[in-house]
């Protein structure tokens, strides 16, 4: 992590109000992000990592509710900020792209309809300005500008993608956060999608924060990824090294899953099992009942984040290393006690 | 394209329909209720409108049954719809087109109202779930639409009008006044029409109210409402904008699919105050068997949703693009 | 809700009955009407007219059509709603009443749920030709406003009684629900266990009755709950009007007699107010299960306790 | 030698039916299906043209291909939902457009069952697990009393690995995960004691770390059940884990074939290149990658000519006149293009079919 820091996510967690009890799906979750970083947030299905990005941007809906935390974005913590303080700053400061632009377009209005919307909500009142910088941006991402008029049905599905990542660049905003934008598309285009991104990072300088459930997607694009498990990080680490040698026996399962088209062809096992009912939390770690190499004292106590070199693991095989005091205040067992 | 072509044909096809029930009923419904009314006619009736009612209801003359259909056809366009029974010797046509004024007036503009209001409420309660609007609304709204109209047309007359005096017993004006266009008939006329209107706004707008709301619900969970908060535009823009402009999409077609249902409950307010509409004509028709008169109201009253349908579909075309391009 | 963990190895007979029928669609109606508040009130003021229709004389002891008492006589311990013009006791006449009010509401509602079925189903199913035949005829049907339609066939088979009633009521009431019968069918008829169904070798009508039926059912029961209100409304109407039959016993027809004798400005205004009352009730019976169903159907659509912070 | 019916029905003998001369348990020759689309203008979407394969007992063959390649009608035409526009399958060397009646489809269907893709639409939701097995084996296990039918079908859930298969049957599909469902849709179609099982899609709506569970159980039926199956995917890397072979698909052609390791090592075809290219591997290096953007492709009316010749960087003018035909470029290893594939090029007034 270089350039300045300008998000600190401190111990957020947030819960979901169901029939069946409250289900924790984020739990304590702490990282910092510093400007033109690309942090990739990795897990399966359930683990929460959608609700962790949606959290961050202050867009949950009921049942879903923020329960704990800070959210720390240009000075301001947006966990406590009113609704009307916050919408200076969206899509100014911080944008959203989301997985499937046919739903998260609106189908009754135009593309560029859209785009003059969020530009007069803040303030830029001017037509002629408008029409300008959207063509620009639409530019910038490879989509010819007469589109401005086109509805979002008429688009193909890598053209959609490509339209809502030129409304995410409408105010050049300091921080994207997208939720598996290119799951929706086949490989080739989700190839060319990824390429694009990265050349808009370098060429606008925004940080971004990249939620997937394919690990091997993020491999030749992100500087850092967090692994995500049953609403807790249980790895984050800078990219490389995440993928030579993954710490957490759950990152390790998880990369085992990916068959890959080189190399010898072994039989793999991947991880048996399925994640656990987060109503109903079992009190020591989460992934002690699909864990390898789980010890008694993994079903009973609840490993905190240690510190092992550069990444962050939370597992009790790195406990002798030094516990890394959560950048919040409070003491990292405080979950423990909790329980 | 295809839409309004699709749309059209279903207009055509509806109005073949009701005019081939129109010319079907009499001729096979038990009793053959048509020769007793011709009957009825036969002495105080001209040859020509004999005639037009003979071929209206194919009695005693010898053309096979497709010609009688398509005479039946030539005639129900050409505006020769016969001899009204009731209101002898009138023609059909003058009684239907006195009539229709005050149904439109009445039924027309209260059912409009009603739909914009039950909109707006239904978007507003969906708008602040758990509020007052969505608690107390929904359960009162639907216990007052599954009342008959004709229930809630007499509670307000013994309300309003035998305990209260507030408002006339019935009728679309006082007898004392003279039709005419100046304010003071237009006031009576009101003053009349106060409590009909109230009972058909009271039990039509709380189906409104209940579909609006839940599509509104099920359209404030979509990614682009989310988008719309995320982009930080106002409150007021992304309920209207995005999330009601989607919402009412359905109730549009929904809302001229019922207006069959609506006319018909109008038609029993009409007879609680005996108002001067269609509705209640078409019942003092069928207390005298007036056959003719009946007929042809009942084929405005489908023409009169019809054409509504119609407009439905084309304000659905200009708010719907998809159903502009895809055709 | 979902059944605790069952025992491994054959489960007993009967424990095992109630676990496939508590998570089974009937036992899943069952549980959504108790949990619900709206649909148990629905369920109870529905249970209490059944109870009145099956056994009148245990509440109402006089004969219903005797007109052997004085005339517009007031409430009083005798009769407790008074008399009618004619000299019937009214609180007897609107007991007995239930019968065929009920009778009429459910027979027209459950018949036309029939037809609304086999059009929607097969014309889904089918498709092509058959479907935009049968779903023209059905908007065609959706169209025509009902009431004028009832009234036009009612009165050319002048007071039919209750046959004509039903027939007219079910051949004007099936549209609406066969248009969302076709709707959800046409939503299942491409789903993965349909194909699976017809590749398993199943004939063509049992993978109608046996695979898309048992998942329509909450929609069914929503439908009929939808029609019988419609028929309610629609026979009290006809009754209103004096197209029913005149010396029937149901609360439509006493309103028609009431309405004859100016029951409201002449004093005896309980003539006509409770057998509309009663009217009223039934169709807020079968309006709130409805309204219950479609919060069991659609879990987002529950109400939303506001979270006290 | 009569199929099935003619000779009675006698579901242990085996029908005395020798295998196909070409050792196929299941070909396709020529087999084209075509969809009408648009209303009055009426164009033709070419879903699958000339296509020429064949599985042999005890293989995995995979058929890949991104979204609308066509590949996801292959299955449905090879389980007889659809007719074909054009071409014949052959079921032991038999032209399966013989079977006429419904025992006759009843034995094929029974044969050459199929997996759907969504878990979530592939179970009935108002029936428990034991109702569609059960009702499987009685319309193709007849010779089973009640007693055997259970046992058998705890058995098939139990080589899938449900276990305890008692339980699972009793429950409703609500009550299983994404991946137990599939698992039962595996369950279902090996209850019939099938030759080849069709599967399309099975994993794709699955999990990474479940997926791989899926594969094993696809191998472990190659192996122990001796069924050959037909996976059909978009995802490379789970095809070369459990396939012998591979076919590669694009715009309804099929561009090449062969075994698994020489396509993925040595692509012939240049957009098996490609694909190969974008495919995400975190163990290699990030290949150089084209500038191509992956539009979808073009099959709504498209004439003769090579499909792919508006994104292949070696396009001649011999591609938009010829379609390629499949030619061996190595043992048992075959691609359609005339520019990759050594040999002699078609001449342009050669007309191609």
């Amino acid at each position: 992590m270089t350039g300045k820091v300008i998000l600190e996510v401190e111990g957020l967690s947030v819960d979901y109000a169901s029939s069946a009890g409250t289900a924790n799906a984020v739990d304590q979750v702490s990282f910092e992000l510093a400007e033109r970083e690309f942090l990739a947030v990795v897990g399966e299905s359930g683990c929460g990592k959608s609700t962790l990005l949606f959290a961050i941007a202050r867009l949950l809906t009921p049942p879903a509710e923020v329960s704990g935390g800070k959210v720390l974005f240009s000075g301001q913590n947006m966990v406590a900020m009113s609704d009307k303080a916050l919408r200076t700053l969206r899509w100014r400061d911080l944008s959203v792209v989301m997985q499937s632009a046919m739903n998260a377009l609106n189908p009754v209005s135009s593309i560029g309809a859209q785009f003059s919307d969020v530009m007069r909500a803040h303030g830029e009142k001017d037509q002629k300005a408008v029409r300008a910088r959207s063509e620009e941006v639409l530019t910038m991402v490879g989509i010819d500008p007469v589109h401005l008029a086109s509805y979002a049905h008429q688009l193909s599905g890598g053209m959609r993608q490509r339209a809502m990542i030129a409304m995410a660049l409408l105010f050049s905003p300091e921080l994207i956060l997208m939720d598996e934008p290119t799951s929706a598309l086949d490989v080739v285009a989700q190839r060319s999608l990824m390429v694009q991104v990265k050349q808009l990072q370098a060429d606008l300088g925004f940080a971004i924060i990249f939620v997937t459930h394919d690990m091997s997607l993020v491999a030749h694009f992100s500087d850092r990824v967090a692994v995500m498990y049953a609403g807790q990080v249980v790895e984050t680490r800078p990219t490389r090294a995440l993928f030579a040698d993954p710490l957490h026996p759950y990152t390790r399962g998880l990369l085992d899953s990916f068959p890959s088209i080189y190399g010898p062809r072994s039989l793999v096992q991947g991880i048996p099992g399925s994640p656990p009912d987060l109503t109903r939390l079992p009190p020591g770690c989460n992934f002690a009942a699909r864990c390898p190499k789980a010890m008694p004292r993994c079903a009973t106590d609840a490993p905190a984040q240690y510190l092992v070199d550069d990444a962050l693991v939370r597992c009790l095989l790195y406990e002798e290393a030094a516990p890394a005091r959560e950048p919040g205040d409070r003491p990292v067992t405080e979950r423990a006690a909790r329980d | 394209m295809r839409y309004v072509l699709r749309r059209l044909g279903f207009f055509v096809a509806t109005l073949w329909a009701c005019l081939t029930i129109n010319f079907v009923l009499p001729r096979f419904m038990p009793g053959n209720p048509a020769v007793a009314m011709m009957d009825r006619f036969k002495g105080r009736v001209s040859g020509q409108a004999l005639g037009a009612l003979e071929i209206a209801f194919g009695v005693n003359n010898n053309e096979s049954a497709i010609r009688q259909y398509f005479t039946y056809f030539g005639n129900t366009f050409t505006g020769h719809w016969g001899l009204s029974l009731t209101f002898f010797p009138d023609q059909v046509s003058h009684v239907v087109f006195s009539a229709l004024p005050w149904t439109i007036g009445l039924v027309g503009v209260t059912t409009v109202l009603a739909f914009i209001a039950g909109t707006l409420v239904g978007m507003l309660s969906a708008w602040r779930r758990g509020g007052l609007l969505d608690s107390v609304f929904p359960p009162l709204f639907v216990i007052v639409s599954a009342f008959p109209y004709f229930f809630l047309a007499l509670m307000g007359l013994l309300l309003f009008n035998v305990t209260l005096h507030w408002v006339p017993l019935g009728f679309g004006y006082s007898n004392t006044d003279t039709p005419g266009l100046d304010w003071h008939y237009i006031g009576d006329v009101l003053y009349h029409a106060i409590l009909p209107a109230t009972v058909i706004l009271v039990t039509s707008v709380g189906g409104w109210v209940l579909t609006m709301r839940n599509n509104m619900i099920s359209t404030l969970s979509e990614d682009y409402v989310r988008m719309a908060r995320a982009k930080g535009l106002s409150p007021a823009r992304i309920m209207f904008a995005y999330a009601g402009r989607n919402a009412v999409l359905p109730n549009l077609t929904g809302f001229a699919m019922s207006l069959g249902f609506v006319v018909s409950g109008a038609i029993l307010v009409e007879y609680v105050f005996s108002y001067p509409g269609v509705g209640y004509i078409l019942l003092s028709a069928v207390e005298n068997e007036d056959y003719a008169l009946m007929q042809t109201l009942f084929l405005f009253i489908t023409v009169a949703v019809l054409i509504a349908i119609l407009a439905m579909d084309f304000v659905t075309m200009a708010l719907d693009p998809r159903a502009r391009t895809q055709g | 809700m979902s059944t605790a963990a069952l025992p491994g190895g054959r489960v007993s007979g009967a424990k095992a009955f109630w676990a496939r029928f508590r998570a089974g669609p009937v036992g899943g109606l069952a549980r959504a009407i108790a949990s619900n508040r709206k649909a148990t009130a629905g369920f109870v003021i529905l249970a209490i007219f059944c109870f009145l229709a099956a056994f009148p004389g245990l509440i109402a002891h006089d004969n219903p059509q005797a007109e052997i008492y004085q005339p517009t006589l007031q409430p009083s311990g005798a009769h407790l709603l008074g008399t009618t013009a004619y000299g019937q006791d009214l609180f007897a006449e609107l007991i007995y009443s239930t019968r065929e009010s009920l009778f009429i509401a459910v027979m027209a509602g459950a018949l036309a749920t029939v037809l609304s079925v086999i059009i929607g189903v097969t014309a889904a199913y089918l498709g092509g030709l058959v479907d935009n035949v049968l779903s023209l005829f059905t908007d065609i049907f959706l169209v025509i406003p009902a009431f004028p339609l009832i009234v036009v066939i009612a009165a050319y088979s002048k007071n039919g009684g209750d046959p004509i009633i039903i027939a007219v009521l079910v051949v004007t009431g099936w549209s609406y629900g066969a248009r969302q019968l076709r709707v959800q069918a046409l939503s299942i008829r491409n789903r993965d266990f349909l194909v699976a169904a017809r590749l398993r070798g199943e004939r063509r009508w049992r993978v109608i009755v046996s695979e898309m039926l048992p998942t329509m059912t909450s929609l069914i029961v929503a439908i009929f709950l939808g029609t019988t209100l419609y028929a309610i409304v629609a026979a009290a109407g006809l009754q209103f009007v004096g197209l029913g039959n005149p010396d029937s016993l149901s609360w439509g027809t006493m309103l028609y007699w009431a309405q004859n004798n100016e029951a409201l400005q002449a004093g005896s205004p309980l003539w006509a107010i409770m057998p509309g009352v009663c009217i009223a009730m039934l169709g807020a019976a079968f309006a709130l299960l409805n309204y219950a169903f479609d919060e069991v159907s659609n879990p987002a659509l529950r109400p939303v306790r506001k979270r006290r912070k | 030698m009569g199929f099935g019916p003619e000779a009675g029905y006698r579901p242990d003998a085996g029908y005395g039916l020798e295998v196909a001369t070409t050792g196929f348990v299941l070909e396709a020759r020529g087999l084209s299906r075509h969809f009408r689309i648009g209303g009055l203008r009426g164009h033709t979407l070419h879903a699958v043209d000339d296509l020429d394969m064949g599985i042999a007992g005890r293989e995995i063959v995979a058929l890949v291909g991104e979204s609308g390649s066509g590949k996801s009608t292959v299955a449905p035409l090879l389980a007889m939902v659809y007719r074909p526009t054009a071409g014949e399958i052959l079921f032991r060397g038999r032209p399966v457009s013989s079977l006429r009646r419904r025992r006759q489809l009843l034995v094929y269907r029974g044969e050459v069952p199929m997996v759907c893709q969504d878990p979530f639409s592939s179970l009935n939701p108002a029936h428990t697990i034991g109702y569609a097995l059960l009702r499987g084996l009685k319309l193709h296990r007849p010779d089973l009393d009640r007693r055997r039918r259970e046992a058998e079908a705890e058995r098939v859930l139990d080589v899938v690995g449900l276990v305890p298969p008692a339980a699972i049957m009793t429950k409703y599909p609500y009550e299983l995960s994404g991946g137990q469902r599939q698992r039962v849709g595996f369950a279902q179609a090996l209850s019939y004691r099938p030759k080849l099982i069709l599967a399309d899609e099975p994993v794709s709506m699955l999990d990474v770390s479940i997926r791989i569970g899926l594969l094993n159980v696809m191998a472990r039926l190659r192996e122990e059940e001796k069924v050959s199956i037909l996976y059909i995917t978009h995802d490379i890397a789970s095809a070369r884990y459990v396939s012998d072979r591979v076919l590669v698909m694009y715009a309804g052609h099929l561009v090449e074939q062969g075994p698994t390791d020489d396509v993925l090592h040595n692509p012939v075809h240049p957009y098996t290149r490609l694909l190969l290219s974008a495919v995400p591997d975190p163990r290699a290096e990030m290949a150089v990658t084209s500038a191509d953007v992956g539009e979808p492709p073009r099959v709504i009316d498209p004439g003769e000519g090579c499909r792919f010749r508006w994104r292949c960087p070696l396009a001649t003018d011999v591609c938009e006149k010829v379609t390629p035909r499949l030619r061996p470029a190595a043992p048992g290893h075959e691609a359609a293009c005339h520019v990759t594939v050594p040999g002699p090029v078609p001449e342009i007034s050669g007309a191609g079919r």
